[in-house]
C-alpha cells in the first residue's frame, strides 16, 4: 500500500462506513487535482458526497464548518496549502474557537485537508508547507502522516474526532510504501509522536515528508554505524514532547527536521520543548535544526535543488552532533 | 413567466407618503418608461421594482460619471427615508393573537436591549454590547416562519436574532456578563450567542463569517432532507465582504435552503453606506448570482414575516435560496448605549429622531389598538412585564457564579453529545 | 438618459448566424416585450442588452426553481455558442497598418504558445504552462488601448497579456526555463512575469490575487493624475473568488481608472461554467457595482479594442472603472498542451472543433486578404517568422545560465531603484 | 510622549515629509477605531491621504500592495489583527513574495500596521497576537515596537523600507510613556533587537507588550537583589538572535517571554536561537517560556485574568531559574 492509496482507502472507508462523512473541496472531479489520493470516489459515492465546488476557497470551508455544526464530518480538501490561506478565517477564527467560544456546546466536527505539493519549478505561491502555522492555534488539531499506513488511519482519526483537525499530506509521499495493515479506527486525542526506529546515538525527529528524511538518514548512519533513533511526530498540535524528551535524554543528541520555514517553526518548537525539559547536563551537543532556508521556493530546477532540504542534509547534521565529519557527497534526494 | 405575480399576491398595505416633496423613488424610472413600472404595491419591493431600479440606476449612474457620486442620492428611495412608512401597519388579514405574540415580541427584544444597555452604563457589562433597537421587526418577523428544527445564524448584533428564536432570557444575560449560566457558559459575551435547541446556531463578531457557515447548514438541511432552512443574518456592511458573493454563488449553483437576511440599517459603525457603496440597496448582489430576492421595510413585522414567509417557503421546496433586504436603522450608535450623533459621523440628531418617529413597535402597537384588539394600557403593561423580566434576568446573572478556572481548557476541545 | 446609445455609436460588424435553430438569445426577452429590445447591434452587448437579459433570467429563472437548472442553458447565448461569429471580421474604417499589426500579434502570441507547449513535450520546460491559443484577440484588442504608463496585471495564464504590451520574447522564454535571463529573472517561471517597462505589471497564480492589486495600481494611477489606467485580467473562475467582489465594490466607490478584464473562456481548469456559476456571463458582477460593463466576442480583436478603447477612454477621463467580458475559448486544455478532451470532462472534442472555426485569427485575417490588406501568403510568412523568432529565443534561452545560487537570497527583499 | 503619540507623531512626520506616503483602512476616519493612535489626521492631511475603507480586508490590502508597486509607500492600517487574517493571502502569497518571485524587480513597500486590541471582554475573536505566524514568513519584515520612540521610529523605518513590513502595535502600550526624543530616520535593516536593561543573573527576552513585562518585572527582581537584563527583540523577522545569545552567554539563565500562544512561537523561537548556539555547559539551568496558555482568549473578567500573562509570573519564572521560591503575590499587572 502505498501513501495516496493510504488516503483513498481512508476516504473510501469513511464514506462506506458513516453516512455523515461527505468530500467537499475544488478539483474533486477532476482527473488531475489531487492526484491518486481520491481517483474515482465521486463515481463510488456520486457527486452528492464527493463535492466539487467553485474557486472560494473561504465559503467552501465555511460551508463545511456549518455543516460539521449541524451533525455531519465534512472532509474539505484544498489541494494547495497555499489557496487554503484565503480561506484561513474559517479555519483559524472559526472552526478552532467555537467550539471554546460557546462554552463546549459547538462540535465543529470538521477536518480539512491541506495537500503539500511543491518542487516541479510551480514557485513560490505553489509551494508552501504551513503545518508550523496551524500548529500555532488552539482549538485545532494538526496531524501529519509520515506512512502511509497513517495516512489512512489518521484521516480516519480525523474525521471521527469531533473537534476540528487540520489533515496535511504532502505529494512528495504519495508513492512511498508501507507494508499492509488493517483499518484501524484511532482515538485521534490518544495519538501523538511514535519512535519509528530505536537508536542510542542521536535522536532525528520530523514530521510528514521530514519524517521520511529521517528515516532514510538513519538508513545511511546505520550503514556507517551510528545509532540513530527516529521520531515521528504524527500530531502537531496539541503538541506532546513527551516521546522526544524521552528519546534526547537517551541519546543526548537532537537533529530536528522540517520541511517548513525555520522562524517560529516546528523544529525550533522541537528544540525548545527539549530544552526546557531536559537538564543542559544531559545534552552532549548543541541540538541543531534543518528546515528550509529563509527565502520563498524558487523555480529554477537549480534553485529548488539546493533549496530543499535532502537525506544528505539530516546525515551531516547528525554527524557533526557527533563531532564527525561531513559525509561523502549522497544521490540528491527524492 | 411561470407564475406571474407571485410575490405580490399579499394585501397591499396602504403606503405612507413622504411628508416632503421628495420623490419615493428615483425620477429616472418614470422618466425612461421603457420599463413596466407597478405602482408600488404595499412596501415590499418585488424583482420587477428591482429591476427597474438597476436600469433607472443605469440610466443615471452607470455611464454618466461625473453623476455616479460615491455619495450620491440614495435608491432604495422611500425605504431609506425616515419621513415614509410612519402609519399604522395594515393587520388586515393578522389574527389579534399571531399579532400579539410578534409584539410582545419586538417588546421583550427592546426592553431586553435597554436593560443590557443600562448594566454596560453602570460599568456591570464589560464586553462589547451591540445594541439594535429600532430592529426589533426584523428577527421578529422572520422568526415567525422558522421553528426549531431550522437553523439561524448571527453576527456581532444578535440578541434579537437570539430572542426572537425563543433563547432563554436568563441564560442571555449571564452570557453578557460572563457567567457560567449563559448560553455559551460565559465563554462569549455579547456576540457569541448560542442557542441551538431553539434553532439559533451561533453569532460570533467577524463581521460576515457565518454567511458561509449558514450555507454549510443549508447544505446539512438538504442532505437532511426534512424541509429544514438556514438563516444567515447580516448588514450592509458585511455585504462589503467578499465571503458574501461565495456564499451567494455556492448557494445558488446548489440550490440550498438558505435565507440570506441583510438588515441594512445603512450603516457600518462609524460609516454610513454611501461612504462604502455606490448604491444603497444590497439585493443587487442576490439577482447577480440568481439569487430571487425582496425588498422590505424591516421596520414592519409583517412585511419582513411575509416576505420572509414567501422565500423560505420556496427553500423548503427545494428551490433554493432567497435574499431579503429588510431596511431599518439603529437608534443607538455602532456599540454601547451611546447614540453615536455628537461623535463627528454624517449621523445626526435630525435623523435619528426621524427614525424614532418610524418605530416598528409603535406601528404596529396603533395598529393593533385602533382595531380594538388591544388597549394602550396593555401595550403599558406588556412593556412594563417585559422590563420586569429584563430587571429579574439581570439581578439573576449579576449574583450568578462565573466559569470556573478549568473553563479556560475544557471547551478547547469539544466532544458531541452523540 | 444623458447619452442614449453612447455604447453603441460603432459600425455595426455583420452578425454570423447559428447554423442550427437554436436562437441567440434566450427566448424570454421577446415574450416579455416589456424592455425595449433593439435588435443586436455588432456583437458587443450594451447595458441595455445586459439588464434585459438579465430580465430574462429573471422571467425564466429566478422564480421558477425547478428550472432555475444550475446545468442550465447558457445565457451568453449566441457569443457562447461556436457556432455563430464565425464570419471574417467587419473591418470597415480600420486601416490596414493597424490591422496587420494586430494580426501580427496574435500571430506572435500563437505561435510562442505553440513553441512553448513544445518545450513541455520535450520535458525541457518543467514548470506549469498554461497556454491561451484560441485567446489572442483579447490581449491584443485590450493592449491597443494602452501604453506603457499604463498598469497591466495577469494572472497564471498570461504569456499573451505580457507580449501584448511588448513583453521581450527572449526574456519569455528564458523566464519559463528558469533562466537568469528571463524577465523575472529565473525567479518565477511562466506564472510570473514581469515587464513594468512595458507596462506589464506582474501576473501571479493565485487564482484572484492581481484584481485588488490593479485596483491599488489604479489608485496610484489616480493619485498621479496624468490619466494612466489599471488593467486586470482574470478569467471566470476567478470571478468565482470574493475579492473580485470587494474590489469592484471598492473601484466603484472610489471611481478608480482601472478596466476589469473577464477573460470568459467558459472553463476554470476542469468545471465548466455550469458546474460552478448559476449563468454562465460574469458581467452581471459589474452591474451589481455600478461598474459600467460590456461583454463582447473575445475571438474578435476589433470588438475588444472598441469596447476596450469606450471604457479606458471613460477611466482616463477620470469617470471610474469599467468591465469588460470578453468571451473565448482555450484551445489546449488547463495546463500543458494537452487538450483535455479525453480525460473524463464535459469539455468534447466537437466542442473544441466547433470553437476552432471561430479563430480570432483566422476571422481578421480572412477580412484582410478579401478586403486586399494581405495575401494568404503574407499571413504565411507573419507565421513563419514568428515561429522562427520563437525558435530562436526558445535555443537561447535553452543555451543561458540558471541563476546563480546566491539569487536564493538575493531577492527576498527588494531594494527600489529609485 | 506616550505609545499612541508616538504612532500618531510617526504618521504625521511620514505624511508631512513624504508625499508618496498615505494611510488606508477602516475606522481611519472614525473617532473610536484606532485608539488616540492617529486622531485627526484625515483632518490634517485630507481624506485622499488618509482614507477609510469599506469592510473588504483582502482587498484593502491588496490595493496598497498595488499601490506600493508603483511608487505609493501605503500604510494599510488593520485595526484589529484577528480581521486581518481575511487579507492573509496579499500579506503572505503577494506582499512577502513578488519580490523573489520577480527577482528583485518588483518593490511592495507597503507597510503593514496590525494592532493587538484585547482584553476587555471581548472574546476569542477580538483578542489575537499572531506576529509569531508572520515572523514565519519569509520576505516579510515584521516589526513590534515596546516604547514609543520605537513606536514612531520604527513606523518611520517601516515605511521608508523598501520592502513589505508587518508593524504590530498592542493598545494596551498605548498609555506607556518614554522620554520624549527627536526623529530619527532609521534604516530598518540595521535594526534588531536591543538590550534595554543591564543585567547579569538571568535574561528576560521579549517584544512588544511581553517587554513592558520584562522590564517591569526586572524592577520587581531588582528589589530583591537581582540584575535582570532585559532584551527587546523589536524586529521579529528576519530575527536575528545575536543580542539574545550574547546576553545568555553572559547571564547562563533566559526566560523568554511572549504574550502570544507558545507552539510554534517567538518564545519557542527565542529558546531554539539560543540552545542551537550556546555550549549546554553555558546554560546554568533550563531555558523557560513564558506564553498565552492553550487556549483561544475568553471573555469572564476572572478568566482574563487568569489568561493573560502577568509581572507576576515573569518574576516567578526568573526565580525558579535561581532555584528561589516565588514572590509573595503581587498586585496583577495591566
Ligand atoms: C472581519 C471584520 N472586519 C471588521 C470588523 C469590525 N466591525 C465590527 S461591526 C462592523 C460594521 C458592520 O456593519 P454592518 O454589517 O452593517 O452591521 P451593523 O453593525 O450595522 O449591524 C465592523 C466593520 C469585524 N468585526 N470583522
Ligand atoms: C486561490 C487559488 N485557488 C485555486 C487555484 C487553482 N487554479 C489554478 S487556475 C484555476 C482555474 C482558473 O479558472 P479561470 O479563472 O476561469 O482562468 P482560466 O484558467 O480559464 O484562464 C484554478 C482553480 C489557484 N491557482 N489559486
Ligand atoms: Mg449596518
Ligand atoms: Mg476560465
Amino acid at each position: 500500500m502505498n501513501y495516496a492509496r493510504g488516503i483513498r482507502d481512508g476516504f473510501q472507508y469513511l464514506l462506506k462506513t458513516y453516512p455523515e462523512v461527505f468530500a467537499i473541496g475544488q478539483g474533486l472531479w477532476s482527473p488531475w487535482y489531487v492526484g491518486a489520493s481520491m481517483t474515482d470516489l465521486d463515481k463510488e459515492f456520486g457527486t452528492d458526497r464527493v463535492i466539487d465546488t467553485p474557486v472560494s476557497e473561504l465559503a467552501t470551508t465555511g460551508a463545511a464548518v456549518g455543516a460539521s455544526l449541524c451533525g455531519y464530518r465534512p472532509i474539505v480538501i484544498h489541494p494547495r496549502m497555499d489557496f487554503m490561506i484565503l480561506a484561513a478565517d474559517q479555519i483559524v477564527n472559526q472552526a478552532a474557537k467555537w467550539s471554546h467560544m460557546m462554552g463546549g456546546r459547538a462540535s465543529p466536527a470538521v477536518t480539512v485537508r491541506a495537500i503539500i505539493n511543491r518542487g516541479g519549478e510551480q514557485g513560490a505561491q505553489h509551494s508552501q508547507a504551513l503545518h508550523s502555522w496551524y500548529a500555532h492555534i488552539p482549538g485545532l488539531r494538526v496531524v501529519t502522516p509520515a506512512t502511509a499506513s497513517d495516512a489512512r488511519d489518521l484521516l480516519i482519526a480525523s474525521v471521527l474526532c469531533d473537534a476540528p483537525v487540520l489533515y496535511i499530506d504532502n505529494r512528495w509521499l504519495y508513492e512511498c510504501e508501507s507494508p499492509d495493515s488493517p483499518v484501524v479506527e484511532l482515538k485521534l486525542e490518544e495519538e501523538g509522536p511514535r519512535v519509528l526506529r530505536d537508536g542510542s546515538d542521536v535522536t532525528l525527529v520530523g514530521s510528514g515528508y521530514a519524517t521520511w528524511l529521517c528515516l532514510q538518514a538513519a538508513e545511511v548512519l546505520a550503514a556507517d554505524g551510528i545509532d540513530a533513533e527516529v521520531v515521528d511526530l504524527r500530531v502537531l498540535n496539541p503538541f506532546e514532547p513527551g516521546a522526544v524528551i524521552r528519546s534526547v535524554r537517551h541519546t543526548g543528541r537532537l537533529v530536528a527536521v522540517d520541511d517548513g520555514w525555520q522562524t517560529c517553526g516546528m523544529a525550533g518548537e522541537i528544540i525548545a520543548a527539549v530544552a526546557e525539559a531536559v537538564e543542559p547536563a544531559c545534552l552532549k551537543s548543541r541540538p541543531a535544526r534543518i528546515t528550509l532556508p529563509d527565502a520563498p521556493a524558487p523555480t529554477s530546477k537549480t534553485l529548488e535543488a539546493a533549496y530543499y532540504p535532502t537525506v544528505e542534509d539530516v546525515v551531516n547534521a547528525a554527524l557533526a552532533q557527533l563531532g564527525r565529519a561531513p559525509a561523502p557527497k549522497l544521490a540528491k534526494a527524492s | 413567466m411561470a407564475n406571474p405575480g407571485i410575490w405580490r399576491n399579499e394585501p397591499a398595505a396602504p403606503r405612507a407618503e413622504p411628508e416632503t416633496g421628495r420623490p419615493a423613488r428615483a425620477p429616472g424610472n418614470a422618466a425612461r418608461g421603457a420599463v413596466a413600472m407597478d405602482p408600488p404595491a404595499g412596501n415590499t419591493l418585488g424583482i420587477h421594482d428591482l429591476l427597474a431600479r438597476l436600469d433607472s440606476l443605469a440610466e443615471e449612474n452607470y455611464f454618466d460619471g461625473p453623476t455616479a457620486d460615491a455619495t450620491g442620492p440614495a435608491r432604495l428611495g422611500a425605504l431609506a427615508d425616515p419621513r415614509c412608512y410612519r402609519d399604522p401597519l395594515n393587520i388586515a388579514g393578522w389574527g389579534a393573537n399571531g399579532l400579539r405574540a410578534m409584539l410582545g415580541g419586538m417588546i421583550a427584544i427592546r426592553e431586553t436591549e435597554i436593560a443590557l444597555g443600562r448594566l454596560v452604563e453602570s460599568g456591570d457589562v464589560v464586553c462589547p454590547v451591540h445594541l439594535a433597537v429600532g430592529q426589533e421587526a426584523i428577527p421578529v418577523g422572520v422568526s415567525h416562519n422558522l421553528d426549531a428544527s431550522d437553523r439561524v445564524f448571527g453576527g456581532h448584533r444578535s440578541h434579537g436574532h437570539y430572542l426572537a428564536q425563543g433563547g432563554d432570557l436568563d441564560q442571555l444575560f449571564a452570557e453578557v456578563l460572563g457567567k457560567d449560566a449563559g448560553c455559551s457558559r460565559g465563554m462569549g459575551g455579547s456576540m457569541h450567542l448560542f442557542a441551538p435547541e431553539t434553532g439559533f446556531w451561533g453569532s460570533v463578531p467577524i463581521v460576515g463569517a457565518t454567511i458561509p457557515v449558514a450555507v454549510g447548514a443549508a447544505l446539512a438541511a438538504k442532505m437532511d432532507g426534512k424541509g429544514a432552512v438556514a438563516v444567515a443574518y447580516f448588514g450592509d456592511g458585511a455585504a462589503e465582504e467578499g465571503v458574501l458573493h461565495e456564499a451567494l454563488n455556492m448557494a445558488s449553483t446548489m440550490k440550498l435552503p438558505v435565507l440570506f437576511v441583510c438588515e441594512n440599517n445603512l450603516y457600518a459603525s462609524h460609516m454610513d453606506i454611501a461612504q462604502r457603496q455606490p448604491h444603497d440597496s444590497t439585493a443587487r448582489f442576490a439577482h447577480a448570482h440568481a439569487v430571487p430576492a425582496m425588498v422590505v421595510d424591516g421596520n414592519d413585522a409583517l412585511a419582513v414575516a411575509r416576505a420572509a414567509g414567501r422565500l423560505i417557503g420556496e427553500s423548503r421546496a427545494g428551490r433554493g435560496p432567497g435574499y431579503l433586504e429588510a431596511v431599518s436603522y439603529r437608534w443607538y450608535g455602532h456599540v454601547g448605549p451611546d447614540e453615536n450623533i455628537d461623535v463627528g459621523l454624517r449621523r445626526s440628531a435630525e435623523e435619528l429622531a426621524a427614525w424614532k418617529q418610524r418605530d416598528p413597535v409603535m406601528r404596529l402597537g396603533a395598529a393593533m389598538t385602533a382595531r380594538g384588539d388591544l388597549t394602550d394600557a396593555d401595550i403599558d403593561s406588556m412593556r412594563a412585564d417585559a422590563a420586569a423580566r429584563a430587571a429579574q434576568a439581570a439581578e439573576r446573572a449579576l449574583a450568578a457564579p462565573y466559569p470556573e478556572a478549568r473553563a479556560l481548557f475544557d471547551y478547547v476541545f469539544a466532544r458531541r453529545a452523540g
